[in-house]
């Protein structure tokens, strides 16, 4: 397909889309613009769980692992004096990666809900370390003052409205990186095992060899959605490993449909904008925030479109 | 000397309230194959219940009554009405129980405020008992002995009883069990009303020291989670070996040192995860 | 060359002995059917060649290469190709994925993860021939779930050929098809290229005599006769424990 | 990407308020969960108290009160205060208990031009260096009257030998720093810190280690917020360590806030603190009756904190006529901002953090109620303070 096709056909409605969002600043106060740069930055961390949700059938319950390791890396780096961005998110990517390499190798052979237990334990090792050793992460006050970095070409990204743009275009590359990663040959190969790793041993495949290089792929996207976020936020700490941040991820790719492509975006969207927009709204944002989270799993246990889907085929 | 004991005693009394509350929460997971992450909010509902109930009657039994009645029911209402339709569907289990943590404990925050708050000691055990040249609350030693009975309990029901030796039949080849014909919702129900139901009386025993705040649940969900992946995932043996280890590795390692303390028990947890995923007395599940 | 040398393989499940004591040569280019009556251990058997299961004592080369303790996928990618007795396709996956990742599976190409499946002019193509040699192709976009049983039997085979096998190993087929089902897929068996060396484990007699050319009893376990297709029909020991 | 039709529907259209005499808007942080909730309720409390005295009106302008829950968490508190910036336009933000959440907002307020008066938060570097004029403080820094604690200790109470205990964050650290320097400095000698972690239920195992320093030193100084201070409090009595070895701590300990759940635990504390309300000055004693009339309980030094930080920024607003638009003013105006607060004179130093004097208090029991009574006071203490050898 060449790209013209892209923009063609089944991407009219998403491209019809990405216009809005290049209006959408001069439409909105700065706060959801604020907003939706957190989308952006959530939808790229859903994204890398659902390589491993959606396409290798592995229920990842600890992926706020990396996107922390990447932040804390953004954290000190920013603050030794290192400003270029590009190397620092190449160093969140390559750590996230380097840290899901080594839990990989403990996880992998675990199946099912013994795989979603030893991911939770893991990332709660490192929450547990970013807590206790104040020396270094200064514990739970974290490490304030992480200043916007440096993209070259002479751009300030201090004013969010750069930063809008600078996180839409990394988000589209992740998307477009992730389209075809997940077209490629290594990507039918990760849903095949999801479907049946019995059957894709019978053809040849070392299945576990393709899990755990799937797992270091979620840990290195994950850590550019890390690096982002500590960037645009200012502040990193043990928070950024919280059991909620990896279950928030899960319920995104569930309710934006996981498998699909636009479907961890989706629901990226729907869930920062649920919980920024309630709490606007009511006191108890937080009792009408599970409320919601039950009820959508309840009905649309395979994502806000299973819905539509079933009509289809 | 007496710097000892007292550091034992604190530990195991730890130790004990960490035992209730991994306890239940690796019999949900042995059985049923899922992380209850609201386990840590039965701990949270019932000492609120329990605190309410002590202030209107000052009598400790009664609240810990009300409370652990209220607790399974909630426990059997989640069960029954909403993990059952997700049977063998253990994700979307899971992320059902994440949306009980936040109904559960924003429902408390508005009912019962955010300040927090500790559960007033049964006056039985309100004084301090002398230990060579150190004093040490009698309270402590009330919550060794409860865990210690409660142990003996569970390992009856376990190896004695009829319905124990379906759970243990449950948690080692759930398959077989529903072939044999036992209607395998019902020992869902009542292993998840069980769980509900330590977790409780957790929350009446830990009220008085460990106390009741917003957040309690998150915290004593992790430390159940170190228990029951140091002390072997689906075991009671597994569970009350774990309590003991990290109860008095807590407490130790705080009094010797502790600017490293937390970390003292993330590490035997990340060692074990390392070498055996499982656990001590865990099955490993290839 | 042995296309298989099974020696004194044995498999025990705790203190069920399962597979006692087998010895097996089968050479290179021939057709052998293993049959027996329900629990002799032929689906163990065929676990423990295809390497899902390693033996408690025996060996077991392949080609001429010892494979006793090899990893299933290392012995597959030796040239090795199974079916499964029960289906065990891609049921979420389209037939043309299916088959995709069945010839995408002994290519390079398979660890890219750079460039799309279909910048892959030989897989594609590849694909497309299996499935219009089988007639299929109008059906490739439909989810694998939504085929019949008859057809997912079918796949099951096309699978294990997309991986261009030197040993074919066919368990229970025709397992649960209609006559006119049987009857296709034991002339496509028939039908396959004679370089493929082809062990079927089969149920049901007549499939078997039609298609191999020797037999292997297996009994409890154990080897209770081996032979030509007439010296089996003869054999009281074996009608015995058929007819029981 | 249906967010951005759902946003576009929304909210089209908000820009440009009506003219009119404008509401100024105050935004106010403070944690109403954790450790650190009721602290959060009477610093909320102390401010409303002086607001309402002026009718929420300054120069004819509505005062508007927004309040957001930090739950003293630093990566909340920022979230919430971009919220009030960038959605509800506050023109000044006031309040913040923790430390932690001071120094994470820190940056954000400065980029965003919007003067913060923190009302408790003692983070030190905030006044010193990384102050900014955007930033004013008229609660206390962490080490402020902690270094007067320090030489009391030394000179007044004879103590040579001391053990210290902090909670393990950003105030726990600084405040034991402040009063170690002087204490050290006049020549006495800190056997050994310990930092329990921030929401320690359980402190059985340091106090046990206490219990090994009774009789080889002269006293435990103690730093703890909120409901650790109860726990610790109550568990260093039930340990029975409170007679042989005696406390002396910073104001938090033994807040007024604290010692209805402390009672007999709390009898005798003595503690150094900005405020005491058995201060009696005409000044304190009108403060703390019409506080007791609004709220039926006593006020602490969170109380009081609260009620100095909105008269500063009211006086501020007096002195320009209520244009908090016209920033430059404004900040001149509060920088000399002087008044007679109930905890006694208060003004800005240079780095626009507030001088005041310090109580030494001791709690005692007054027909069945537990209070704070002053022991001796310390005039003049800033945040370089210095005691002269």
């Amino acid at each position: 397909m060449k790209v013209a096709e892209i923009f063609k056909g089944p991407f009219l409605l998403p491209s019809f889309f990405a216009v809005l969002t290049i209006l959408f600043p001069f439409l909105f106060s700065n706060y959801y613009v604020g907003l939706v740069i957190q989308i952006f930055i959530m939808a790229i961390f859903a994204m890398s769980l659902d390589i491993l949700v959606g396409h290798t059938g592995l229920p990842s319950m600890g992926h706020a692992a990396y996107y922390g390791v990447a932040g804390y890396a953004t954290g000190f780096l920013c603050l030794a004096g290192v400003k270029n961005f590009w190397l620092v998110v190449v160093l969140g990517m390559g750590l996230g990666g380097l840290t899901a390499a080594f839990f990989g190798l403990l996880a992998i052979r675990a199946r099912g809900p013994y795989f979603m237990l030893i991911t939770l334990a893991l990332s709660q090792v490192l929450w547990g370390i970013a807590f206790k050793w104040r020396s270094v992460t200064k514990g739970d006050d974290g490490l304030p003052g992480i200043g916007r970095p440096e993209i070259g070409m002479g751009i300030d990204l201090k004013p969010d409205l750069y930063f809008y743009y600078f996180t839409f275009a990394i988000f589209l590359i992740v998307l477009v990186a992730l389209f075809i990663l997940l077209n490629s040959p290594f990507g039918y190969t990760l849903r095949g095992i999801r479907e049946s790793e019995s059957r894709m041993k019978a053809l040849g495949y070392n299945v576990w060899l393709y899990k755990y290089v799937g797992f270091i792929f979620a840990g290195i996207f994950a850590g550019i959605s890390g690096a982002l976020w500590v960037y645009y936020s200012g502040f990193v700490n043990p928070s950024n490993f919280g059991v909620d941040l990896s279950v928030k991820a899960l319920l995104m790719l569930i309710l934006g449909g996981s498998g699909s492509l636009f479907g961890p975006s989706i629901g990226a969207g729907i869930i920062v904008l649920l919980e920024n927009l309630v709490s606007g709204f009511t006191e108890r944002w937080s009792l009408v925030l599970g409320i919601v989270y039950v009820t959508v799993i309840m009905l649309f246990s395979e994502g806000i479109f299973s819905v539509f889907k079933r009509g289809r085929n | 000397m007496a710097f000892w004991i007292i550091q034992i005693l604190n530990g195991l009394s730890f130790s004990m309230l960490l035992f209730l509350v991994a306890a239940g929460f690796t019999l949900i997971f042995g059985l049923m194959k899922i992380i209850n992450i609201a386990h840590g909010s039965f701990y949270l509902l019932s000492a609120y219940i329990g605190l309410t109930v002590l202030r209107a009657t000052e009598n400790f039994l009664l609240a810990t009554i009300a409370s652990s009645i209220a607790v399974v029911l909630v426990g059997i209402a989640m069960q029954s009405l909403f993990l059952r339709r997700f049977y063998m569907k253990e994700l979307q289990q899971v992320l059902l129980t994440f949306g009980f943590v936040l109904i559960i404990a924003d429902l408390c925050l508005w009912i019962w405020g955010g300040n927090p708050m500790a559960l007033p000691k049964p006056s039985l055990f309100r004084g301090s008992i002398w230990i060579g040249s150190v004093v040490f609350p009698s309270y402590r030693l009330f919550v060794i002995l409860v865990g210690v009975i409660i142990a003996v309990g569970l390992w009856i029901f376990q190896e004695k009883t009829k319905f124990g030796a379906i759970v243990r039949a449950g948690v080692d080849d759930e398959e077989m069990l529903r072939g044999s014909g036992i209607n395998i919702q019902m020992v869902f129900v009542g292993v998840f009303g069980l769980g509900a139901l330590l977790a409780g009386i957790g929350g009446m025993i830990g009220g008085p020291f460990v106390g009741v705040f917003p957040g309690v649940d998150i915290s004593m969900l992790l430390l159940a989670l170190v228990v029951v992946i140091i002390g072997g995932v689906g075991s009671l043996r597994g569970a009350f070996v774990g309590s003991l280890f990290v109860g008095l590795t807590d407490n130790f390692g705080k009094a010797l040192f502790p600017e490293l303390s937390l970390f003292t028990l993330f590490a035997p947890m990340a060692i074990i995860l390392a070498i055996r995923p499982t656990g001590i007395f865990g099955k490993i599940e290839e | 060359m042995k296309a298989l040398d099974v020696q004194a393989l044995s498999k025990n499940f705790g203190g069920l002995r399962a597979i006692r004591d087998i010895s097996l040569e089968i050479e290179e280019g021939e057709r052998r059917a293993i049959i027996g009556p329900n629990g002799a251990g032929k689906t163990t058997l065929f676990h423990l060649i295809s390497g899902f299961l390693f033996p408690s004592s025996g060996h077991l080369s392949l080609f001429g290469r010892e494979v006793t303790t090899l990893q299933a996928h290392r012995r597959a990618a030796l040239g090795m190709a199974r079916t499964f007795q029960v289906t065990n396709l891609f049921q979420k996956l389209t037939l043309f994925d299916n088959i995709l990742l069945g010839v995408q599976a002994i290519k390079w190409a398979r660890f890219c993860f750079f460039r799309r499946v279909m910048s892959f002019r030989e897989i594609m193509h590849e694909t497309e021939r299996l499935l219009k040699e089988w007639s299929l192709w109008e059906k490739k976009d439909v989810l694998l779930k939504n085929l019949s049983y008859g057809e997912q039997r079918q796949i099951e085979v096309i699978m294990a050929l997309a991986t261009k096998p030197r040993l074919l190993l066919l368990d229970e087929p025709t397992a649960g098809l209609s006559p006119a089902e049987t009857a296709s897929v034991t002339s496509i068996i028939k039908g396959l290229p004679r370089e493929i060396t082809t062990i079927l484990i089969e149920h049901d007699m007549d499939v078997a005599f039609e298609i191999a050319e020797r037999i292997t009893v297996l009994h409890f376990g154990s080897i209770l006769a081996e032979g030509s297709l007439e010296q089996i029909k003869g054999n009281p020991k074996v009608t015995e424990i058929y007819l029981g | 990407m249906i967010m951005s039709m759902f946003l576009f529907s929304l909210a089209f259209g908000n820009r440009g308020i009506a003219e009119a005499a404008e509401p100024i808007k105050i935004g106010y942080l403070a944690p109403y969960v954790g450790v650190f909730a009721k602290f959060g309720s009477d610093l909320r409390d102390g401010f409303k108290l002086y607001l309402e005295e002026i009718g929420n009106k300054v120069a004819g302008r509505q005062i508007i009160f927004i309040d957001e829950d930090t739950e003293g968490k630093p990566e909340v508190g920022l979230v919430k205060t971009k919220k009030l910036v960038e959605k509800d336009h506050v023109q000044i933000l006031a309040g913040i208990i923790s430390s932690g959440v001071a120094y994470a907002v820190r940056d954000y307020v400065i980029a965003s031009k919007v003067p913060l008066v923190i009302t408790n938060a003692g983070a030190t570097k905030l006044t010193q260096e990384q102050r900014s004029p955007f930033i004013f403080r008229t609660s206390f820094a962490n080490c402020q009257q902690d270094l007067a604690g320090g030489w009391y200790a030394y000179a007044k109470m004879g103590a040579r030998k001391v053990i210290m205990m902090g909670s393990d964050y950003a105030a726990g650290h600084e405040k034991a720093a402040g009063f170690k320097k002087t204490f050290k400095f006049m020549g006495g000698e800190v056997v050994e810190e310990t930092y329990p972690p921030l929401g320690t239920n359980d402190f059985a195992p340091y106090l046990a280690k206490v219990a090994n320093y009774v009789g080889k030193v002269d006293r435990t100084w103690a730093f703890f917020a909120g409901s650790d201070a109860i726990r610790f409090v109550n568990q260093y009595q039930e340990y029975g360590l409170k007679e042989k070895l005696k406390l002396f701590c910073e104001e938090g300990v033994t807040d007024e806030a604290n010692l209805p759940s402390q009672k007999e635990a709390a009898l005798g504390v003595e503690s150094y603190a900005r405020y005491c309300i058995g201060h009696d000055s005409s000044e304190n004693k009108r403060f703390v009756r019409e506080y007791r009339k609004k709220y039926n309980y006593d006020p602490g030094s969170l109380s009081e904190g609260g009620y100095v930080g909105a008269k500063f920024i009211v006086k501020a607003l007096e002195a320009v006529k209520g244009k908090i638009e016209n920033q430059e003013a404004f900040l001149k105006a509060l920088r000399s901002v002087k008044f007679e607060a109930p905890r006694g004179p208060v003004r800005f130093d240079e780095h626009q953090n507030v001088i005041f004097n310090t109580f030494i208090q001791r709690v005692e029991k007054k027909d069945g109620k537990y209070n704070n009574i002053v022991v001796d006071m310390i005039p003049d203490v800033d945040q370089y303070w210095m005691p002269k050898k």
